[in-house]
């Protein structure tokens, strides 16, 4: 199929629609994992295909072209597609951060000798970040900025995750922006977390979401309800049976089994905290990574 | 024959060179496991139907990309340096387009194929089409002119030349053009399970890249590496029964 | 006629864009003005010399770095029957790892800036030319290699008189392969650990649905193609002129 | 039956041939001698149409020669160079048949006959490069031979082999001759070959080539190498032409222009 | 000076050289003839230490040959693939002289000088690839000659030029053999040539080969073209070598070994 506007038309088999949703292999979508295995999709008809795609975006045009029904991504992705005029909608809530500062599932990390203590030390460093004018930039920028620094002369380099615990070892960056598991590997190693990025964005940080294609809640708009109650019922499943959650990683996962029971989870509330993603466009409209500031009721199904 | 050790050898001495450097403490085995705690992983692997099929998958997408992408640039390949006319024609679109990266074309590839066996055939047929395609083109120059004029005086037709003269005097350039070309399409065939996600070992080395057992990383491109060796053995032997008459083959015969 | 020859492709390939993605049907497809409009605010003198200039100076020095280490080593290699059967296999593992799995490896060693890219762009391009260079060594012919041999000429001017002249038509098409995988690259080491650079830049619009750009993006890495390519062609005339001579000195004028 | 008709070719700067004309009717055997260098090699390539000529014309039988011409062989200076390295002798040998197309076991009688002929049948399996010089000559001449030409051009063909073979292969080439009536335009650099092989011999000038004089041998068809040789008619004419060839030698160029 | 002794060479399965014993006198000129493929160019890189031999010994002044001794130039019989294409014929001749570290005007002087000898002086820039077959043998005549080796051994040599060109060359190296001293082993097929030039003939058999017959040639040491053909021992001493090689075809390995 050829063409981002071509219409995703669901297969039916048995009475049960064809769902083939993008996911990425990482913590954050474990509840669609679990929700899979407790059958809360095929009890709403949903016969769930999920295939992990290397980053948010590949996800995108797969969507967009109707090979992926539903796919995932952070919010600032979402908001620099629909910023460019992608038809995409957010139906659901995907993870969020626990709010809990020094305990959650990102954070700002230094090596064990650095010098800095707060992120206002950050000005004229060097940091890590794993995709450039994006999430991670834009909540390093804010947590600099709320300790009292000036972020402007900050140095970003463009990371993967998986490589970060070697740069920061070898001194090749002074601090990076990192989650998990990576995030538990450099704590292992004797990093120190400076602070928790995305609680300095906002309380309850909304950091991802599910998302349709416009046409799909135009044309079947009951099967992406369904989808929805489904996520819920995973979403609040998972938050609930933290050691199925660590159990299922290595079903999607390469993480190791040691290492699992040391993550530190994020949250998974049912509902978008729409606040922090007005927060997150703010930021991102001042940080020039978007153009323009985003019509937010536009990015929402309902 | 007697079996040729030299090349185990080689490979002996080069594993040893990667069991001693994080042994030595010269990089932290987390970020390079030794050799040893590398094939301890790979055998376990080995025992998992998921390795087998990831395997499958990207020597599948490894040899259909090059299959058609050399039968698409020895074709033309041939037909532009025989046919003045069309080559001056595509001379400018060619060099235009041999230069554009294959992973440039990524999101072309996403857009068009999905996350399926198109996109990264699209990916390994563009890039290993270029390599076999320059070495065609510069095999078909390389014919010996006095070999080119007996053809000639003795009036073989179009067909009989290209295929008694120039596809014998370019089959040097041409093989080795293939063993460049599959080892590029191998590596893309990975690199596009790598970054778009498709089915393969290059999907397995991103799941597990964003785990956190670094010899697993390491036992998958091993894998492709070991990959690698395997297609170069097969297009040897292939060239030593091909290139039997050719002057790089025959000064071995010690006399 | 020469100008007929060299834009009549081209045309008709960008009538075939303009068809495919007119009517603004597919986001990801623009149209050519789409693109063209594009490309005067995307790639002014500032962005090139920020973005673009660094990009090709690292892609010349790799180029340059594997050039060399290719040649020379494809001399040891092509010369020796006794080298080539112990390192052929290390070779051939060496060559089927993918760069991107490979830029972790080198970051450890190479660091993450400029070194590490010129390292993986050298470490992916060297491979053409070590190859053909190795198979140009080989094919040398032997009735001149006896002829040196007689004469007793030093290993040094047989080396660079008849070994390198002679594999020279091949170590060329080695290098011209080696040119294209060096953009490759350029843009695959530009997406680890980068802040600037033409294939980061690329990678950025991409990202960010910025559509027409990445195309403008991808059409500037053609261009760059394109002079490169002619630069190396200019180069390969003054080298091979005596092969080119030769080759078609046989074909008479016919 | 092939007309050369004010043949000029120049390469580039250099002029290797002037001004030569030369007509064989059907059936004759010219020889075609001249100092080293005179463009020997140059009128023969471009009478076989392999090269264009800068000025005059060649024919066969009246058409213009624009490419090789049918039932036409060549056999080429650099013999080593002209034989396929892939390929084994008898291949060589077989390969222009197949292209023209002659049954198989036709092709299998002609290869193994001609391989015979030039001594070498027992060699056929043999790859070019494990031949001597002299042999692989003589692979060259096989292939002419095989392939039945009307026309046959020979550049001098003999001249890797030693004087018995060579006696041997003058009178195959003069039994082919006789035999099928071919016509033969034979360059040699021998001039008792030329006396011993030719009804007439060219000699050409140093380059700028002109004709320099035609000899019409009249020697009896029927030739031996014995009694031929030994006629006193015979050791007339190749004191004529040698020193038709000093002459041209030390005439030079600038001579013959002026 | 070079001694060959009970020598013997085979490729793979065959047998080309079976046992030939040579020695040469130091400034000796010795001819060597034989059928076509009967391993004269084989002998000649075994003696040059090209080619190691199967069996038996080959030693200069007493030092065994392992490979190619100094002060050695060798002409080969594939003489256009001998010539660097890439170099220019200036350049071509005078490469080894640079390896032997000749001073710069003393070379340019040798070059010119030979390349004149072979008469191509106004031909320096060219690329072999320029040039005739016979000029491309030429310039490898010139490269041997310039290099003012001790022992030359030269293949086939003349095998591509006109006799009047053959001629003088013949004598160029018979005055460069009288001036110099040099030890000359000089392969040909051309026995008139053979017995003109040297001071004795070495026939061999048919392969698989052996030393059919030394022959002292006992003609004067001053020679000329015209004299020395013209005398009744010249036309006694070619008749015989003629007859010794017919035999020699003749016979076959399988007399020879009987
Ligand atoms: N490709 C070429 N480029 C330039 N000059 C050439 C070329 N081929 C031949 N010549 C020149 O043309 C002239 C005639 O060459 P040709 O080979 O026809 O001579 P020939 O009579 O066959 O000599 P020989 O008896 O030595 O073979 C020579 O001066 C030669 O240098
Ligand atoms: N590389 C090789 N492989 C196999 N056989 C060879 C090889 N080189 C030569 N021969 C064989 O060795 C024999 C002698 O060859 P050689 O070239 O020495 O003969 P020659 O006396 O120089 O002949 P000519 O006068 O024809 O040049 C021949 O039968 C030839 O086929
Ligand atoms: O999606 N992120 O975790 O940034
Ligand atoms: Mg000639
Ligand atoms: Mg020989």
């Amino acid at each position: 199929g050829c063409g981002g506007s071509s219409g995703p038309d669901v297969k039916t088999q048995g009475g049960n629609a064809q769902l083939t949703v993008g996911t990425i292999p990482i913590v954050d979508v474990a509840p669609i994992y679990l929700g899979k295995q407790k059958g809360f999709f095929t009890k709403r008809h949903i016969d769930l295909t999920l295939k992990t795609a290397a980053g948010g975006a590949a996800i995108v045009p797969s969507v967009m072209s109707g090979e992926y029904q539903v796919g995932f991504s952070n919010f600032t992705s979402l908001l620099l597609a629909r910023d460019k005029g992608l038809p995409l909608t957010v139906v659901a809530n995907g993870v969020s951060s626990t709010g809990v500062q020094g305990k959650d599932f990102g954070a700002i990390v230094v090596g064990k000798g650095s010098p800095a203590q707060t992120a206002k030390d950050l000005a004229g460093k060097r940091v890590a970040v794993n995709t450039l004018k994006n999430i991670g930039d834009t909540s390093v920028r804010a947590s600099v900025r709320k300790a009292g620094g000036n972020p402007g002369s900050i140095k970003f380099v463009e990371l993967p995750f998986p490589d970060m615990p070697a740069a920061l070892a070898g001194g090749r960056v002074d601090a990076e922006f990192i989650v998990e598991p990576q995030l538990s590997q450099v704590l292992a190693a004797g990093a120190r977390v400076l602070t928790s990025t995305f609680v300095d964005v906002a309380p309850n940080l909304s950091v991802a979401g599910w998302f349709v294609n416009e046409k799909l809640l135009k044309s079947d708009k009951g099967l992406v309800a369904r989808f929805v109650e489904a996520i819920r019922e995973s979403n609040a499943y998972a938050d609930a049976h933290p050691d199925e959650v660590r159990q299922i990683l290595s079903q999607y996962t390469k993480i190791s089994a040691d290492l699992a029971p040391k993550l530190t989870l994020p949250k998974w509330p049912a509902e978008i905290n729409r606040t922090s993603v007005a927060t997150v466009a703010r930021l991102a409209t001042d940080d020039k990574v978007l153009s323009k500031t985003p019509d937010l009721t536009a990015l929402y199904a309902s | 024959m007697r079996a040729d050790w030299r090349p185990v050898a080689g490979a002996l001495i080069a594993l040893a060179v990667w069991e001693a450097v994080p042994r030595a403490g010269l990089v932290s085995s987390t970020d390079l496991p030794p050799v040893s705690s590398v094939f301890r992983v790979l055998v376990r692997e080995a025992g998992t139907g998921e390795y087998w099929s990831a395997i499958g998958d990207t020597v599948w997408a490894w040899l259909l990309g090059l299959l058609i992408a050399a039968a698409a640039a020895i074709g033309l390949g041939f037909a532009l340096a025989l046919v003045p006319a069309v080559r001056a024609f595509t001379t400018s679109s060619v060099e235009f387009l041999r230069p554009i990266p294959s992973v440039a074309l990524i999101p072309l590839a996403v857009i068009v194929y999905g996350t399926g066996l198109g996109s990264t055939l699209l990916l390994v047929v563009y890039a290993a089409f270029w390599q076999i395609y320059v070495q065609v083109l510069a095999g078909v120059a390389d014919v010996d002119p006095v070999a080119d004029e007996t053809a000639r005086s003795f009036r073989f037709g179009r067909w009989g030349r290209i295929r008694h003269v120039t596809w014998p005097s370019a089959l040097p350039y041409v093989l080795t053009g293939v063993r460049l070309g599959a080892a590029v399409a191998l590596i893309l065939a990975v690199t596009a399970e790598l970054v778009i996600g498709a089915p393969g070992l290059g999907q397995q080395i991103a799941v597990a890249r964003s785990g956190t057992e670094p010899a697993l990383v390491y036992a998958l491109v091993f894998t492709t590496g070991v990959l690698g060796v395997l297609v170069n053995v097969g297009v040897r032997t292939g060239e030593r029964r091909l290139l039997c008459w050719h002057a790089s083959v025959r000064r071995e015969v010690p006399v | 006629m020469r100008v007929v020859r060299w834009f009549l492709l081209p045309i008709v390939l960008i009538g075939v864009w303009w068809a495919a993605s007119a009517g603004g049907r597919n986001f990801f497809l623009p149209t050519p003005p789409a693109v063209a409009k594009a490309f005067g605010p995307t790639w002014t003198w500032p962005t090139i010399r920020a973005d673009v200039v660094p990009s090709v100076v690292r892609l010349l020095v790799g180029f340059a770095i594997a050039g060399v280490a290719g040649v020379l080593l494809g001399l040891a290699i092509g010369s020796s029957a006794r080298l080539r059967a112990y390192t052929e296999p290390v070779l051939e593992f060496l060559r089927a790892v993918p760069p991107p799995v490979l830029v972790p490896v080198v970051m450890l060693f190479a660091g993450i800036d400029d070194t590490m890219k010129i390292t993986v762009i050298g470490f992916g391009c060297v491979w053409p030319v070590l190859l053909n260079t190795i198979e140009g060594v080989r094919a040398v012919d032997p009735v001149l290699g006896e002829v040196c041999r007689a004469y007793r000429i030093g290993r040094l001017t047989r080396l660079r008189t008849l070994v390198l002249r002679g594999a020279s038509p091949q170590i060329m098409t080695g290098l011209r392969q080696a040119l294209a995988i060096a953009i490759i690259l350029m843009v695959i080491s530009e997406m680890f650990a980068a802040s600037s650079g033409l294939g980061f830049t690329i990678v950025q619009f991409q990202r960010s649905y910025a559509i027409p750009e990445m195309w403008t993006g991808i059409i500037l890495l053609g261009l760059l193609g394109v002079v490169l390519a002619g630069l190396f062609g200019l180069a390969e005339r003054v080298v091979l002129r005596w092969y080119f001579g030769l080759r078609r000195s046989g074909r008479g004028a016919q | 039956m092939l007309e050369i008709t004010g043949l000029r070719k120049t390469y580039g700067d250099v002029e290797a041939i002037r001004d030569v004309s030369v007509a064989l009717e059907a059936g004759e055997l010219v020889c075609l001698v001249g100092p080293s260098g005179c463009g020997k090699t140059t009128l023969l390539k471009c009478a076989a149409g392999l090269l264009r000529p800068t000025g005059g014309s060649v024919t066969l039988s009246g058409t213009p020669v624009t490419g090789p011409p049918a039932d036409l062989a060549v056999v080429f200076q650099e013999y080593g160079r002209s034989l396929f390295p892939w390929l084994t002798v008898r291949r060589n040998v077989d390969l222009p048949l197949r292209e023209k197309k002659v049954k198989k076991a036709r092709r299998a009688a002609l290869v193994e006959e001609a391989l015979t002929a030039v001594g070498l049948a027992d060699r056929g399996d043999a790859y070019p490069w494990q031949l001597s010089g002299g042999m692989q000559q003589r692979v060259a001449i096989a292939r002419a031979v095989a392939y039945q030409p009307s026309v046959l051009l020979m550049d001098e063909p003999f001249a890797a082999v030693d004087a018995q073979t060579r006696a041997d292969l003058e009178d195959l080439i003069r039994s082919i001759w006789q035999k099928f009536g071919v016509t033969i335009l034979f360059v040699t650099h021998d001039i008792d070959e030329a006396v011993y092989l030719g009804e007439r011999v060219v000699v050409l000038s140093a380059s700028p080539t002109v004709v320099q004089e035609t000899l019409t041998v009249d020697l009896p068809p029927e030739r031996d190498q014995l009694t031929t040789r030994r006629d006193p008619r015979f050791t007339e004419l190749r004191a004529h032409v040698y020193a038709e060839i000093q002459a041209a030698k030390k005439r030079g160029p600038a001579a013959v222009t002026g």
